[in-house]
């Protein structure tokens, strides 16, 4: 994670709009250190694998029971008892291995994993994640793995969009939906820019299609520009 | 000592009103589908079900809850795309849930079949899943404590399995099995296929068979596997 | 279980003398049903595994990781991989499983061994143990996976002599030496009388070469014939 | 990420004074001489050193002990018929101990390596070994609450690895290794045989390759192994 140095400044990237899924799914992708044991949630972060080279040492772990996990498998290739988290048929690498749920979820907990990717309904400026329950009544509750993963990756990323359809910020002071975990979240990735959540603050790594004062103007959680935030 | 019965109906022979059963599977990798239908003609009702999800489509679990034998869904993720059947009754308070995190799920059974009287345990500490539970910080860290998870029965599928109950898996539809197996006081088991006592590698098995009590064989699950095996 | 019916009365074996240790090891054996998960303890206890029909379905666990452990190897079948839990070379039987230290604790202390067999300085009336430590000043203590085989098995066999060379009984109104477990005994197997340890007191299922009342003249701890106690 | 260490010298470097070392075996089957040898050559002293003995004879943790590099041992069973070079040592009150039951060992570390703050364990309730700690009447029953055991390091010796670092063992030598592997910042491991990725069946895999940073090949440890790989 050598990316952000203390000294680099926040790159605005105003030549263009905000980023596509894939575009989004691509940084992440790019900041995933080689080699590393990565866990990537349900939904939007399962775009991306599309971007990992998976040849070039990022081993994707599933939680229902496996390590070496390849891309989504179709046609004569699909064999139901072979899934993900989303129960979608995926494919075996070279080097895999399988296990029992509480082993993987030891393997979870215990902070073995070098990054996840989650998506998330809100995130705090403190890292508090909101991603399992709307809150709503009548809505059922399912919470997974999610929890597990919170809690246990070293790095946990979140991709979401910035803003809700009606406008209001996901990136708020504190979450107002119900929690996944306290203070766990390391980055978020949003189409209109990439945060870092720090011990001392919201720092904006780098922006697309908008500038840093635009977003604080837009944000009730303060964020700074990384060369005005102390070394993390 | 494992008995290996004759049919899905002598494998779930006995199993009482009022029991928590542990069912296998994540999504249907490795839901004991022949078990779950047997245990539906078998007739048992009031019962606590722990499995991952709450049933999907209309076979399995979803066809087990169809019947109105369940009084209580002990879950991590119940809502899904063709969880229909879970939903309906959901809201209609005709079942109760409790939701457990999925990794407090397994190590709550793990717990159980290990003879750990309770643990703490970080996953959930400030979110509404651990209101109600005891909390402690141990080395700056909140945990919550969590208790055992027991089944009277526990309902698996596996692979293949030799005369004495040892077991292997395959892929991900291992999953709950192995914990779940090593949690219930009586442990039922369908495979693919029942082999002798010696084909299994001793280094290779996943469920020893002192975890097992009855072991019924059912034949492939689909296509993909028969070919596999 | 079904040797010690309530109705059944104490056997007092009076024309011979007491057991030898081989015919003690045969007691215990006849005493373990078909079927059985058995652990047995290193020293005395392991003798039991040669009047064991494995070939019945008796099936021999040993704490460092195997289930289906077979004799002990001689010759050519020597394998320093393949030991017991007194690091003696055995053979592995068909059926066998290898699991890790964890698994084979998680084994025992969760309660799925239906029998183990333990020597013992001294066990108390109601049933608690003293095997691992003499409690001498200097002695270097050595604890093993004893405490976690007494409190783990659903049932417990002592095998010990009565008395020690000095005389002093072993069955004792309460143990002198450092515990291993509480009131976790079923069972005390020793050259004199097999006794039941009752959570109403002790009751003497057999004696060998001696009476009930000239043991309890012997012994500090109460007992009672079989005829003469509750139904357990 | 698995590194492949060309020598032991090259898989133990770094290894700090002060270290708390998990090493694997029970007696000697499992043992990593060749990588406790290298350690000795290595030169860290003032360890705490987790191993379920204290050293048989002359060679691998025993040779630890003799050159005077362990400060204290955390073990079940330090007391061998061929335990001589700890005895003398502990006699002379040249080294610290900790007994451990040897499953409360094994399940220390196993909570150290899933996440798990503490738990609440049957064993020793009520015995010499229970004083001064925690205890709580769960069900009816008295625990002792038990808490993690982390490493440094681990050293263990298990029969082949792939590159990425998946492991599996041999019959009994098997024994703590798994479970070392989760609990040390830092795992190290020595093999027989070092085989391309792929080599292994992913059903197979006791140790998978996550747990493992460092790997080395040693050749077999035996002729009995020799025969058997």
């Amino acid at each position: 994670m050598t990316l952000t140095a203390p000294s680099a400044r926040t790159a605005e990237h105003l030549g263009r709009g905000p980023l596509s899924r894939d575009e989004m799914a691509r940084t992440v992708a790019r900041d995933i250190p080689r080699g590393s044991y990565v866990n990537l949630g349900i939904g939007q972060p399962t775009k991306v694998a599309d971007y990992l080279d998976l040849g070039s040492g990022v081993v994707l772990h599933t939680e229902n029971g496996m390590l070496g996990m390849g891309p989504q498998a179709h046609g004569d290739e699909i064999d139901p008892d072979l899934t993900n988290a989303g129960k979608i048929p995926v494919t075996e690498l070279p080097g895999a291995s399988y296990f029992h749920h509480a082993d993987s979820f030891a393997m979870m907990r215990g902070g073995h994993l070098d990054v996840c990717v989650l998506g998330a309904f809100q995130v705090s400026g403190r890292g508090d994640l909101a991603n399992w329950h709307t809150g709503e009544p009548g809505a059922i509750p399912a919470v997974g793995g999610a929890m597990d993963l919170a809690i246990g990756a070293k790095s946990v990323y979140v991709m979401m969009s910035l803003f809700t359809r009606d406008g209001a910020a996901k990136l708020v002071p504190a979450c107002t939906y119900p929690l996944t975990g306290v203070a766990c979240v390391d980055r978020v990735y949003t189409e209109q820019a990439t945060f870092l959540i720090r011990p001392d603050g919201v720092v904006v790594l780098e922006t697309f299609g908008t500038t840093v004062a635009d977003l604080a103007a837009r944000l009730e959680v303060p964020v700074r520009r990384l060369e005005d935030a102390a070394g993390a | 000592m494992t008995a290996v019965a004759a049919t899905p109906a002598e494998a779930v022979a006995g199993i009482r009103d009022g029991s928590t059963v542990l069912i296998g599977g994540f999504g249907m990798a490795g839901m004991p589908v022949e078990l779950i239908d047997a245990l539906i003609e078998q007739g048992a009702g009031d019962l606590t079900v722990v499995s991952n999800n709450a049933g999907n489509g209309d076979t399995g679990l979803a066809a087990l809850l169809a019947a109105g034998r369940v009084r209580k869904m002990i879950c991590s993720f119940p809502r899904q795309s063709d969880s229909y059947v879970f939903d309906g009754l959901y809201r209609a308070g005709k079942i109760e849930l409790e939701l457990v995190p999925q990794g407090t799920l397994a190590e709550r059974m793990r717990a159980a079949g290990a003879g750990i009287g309770a643990f703490y345990c970080p996953t959930s500490a400030g979110t509404p899943l651990a209101e109600g539970k005891e909390t402690r910080v141990i080395d700056g860290r909140e945990y919550v404590l969590e208790y055992p998870l027991r089944g009277d029965v526990a309902l698996i599928r596996a692979h293949i399995g030799d005369r004495m109950g040892n077991l292997v898996y395959r892929k991900t539809a291992r999953n709950f099995g192995p914990v779940m197996a090593t949690a219930a006081a009586l442990t039922v088991v369908q495979v693919s296929r029942v082999v002798e006592v010696g084909a299994l590698d001793p280094e290779n098995v996943v469920t020893p068979g002192i975890y097992v009590d009855r072991l019924v064989e059912v034949g492939p699950a689909h296509a993909a596997q028969q070919e596999a095996s």
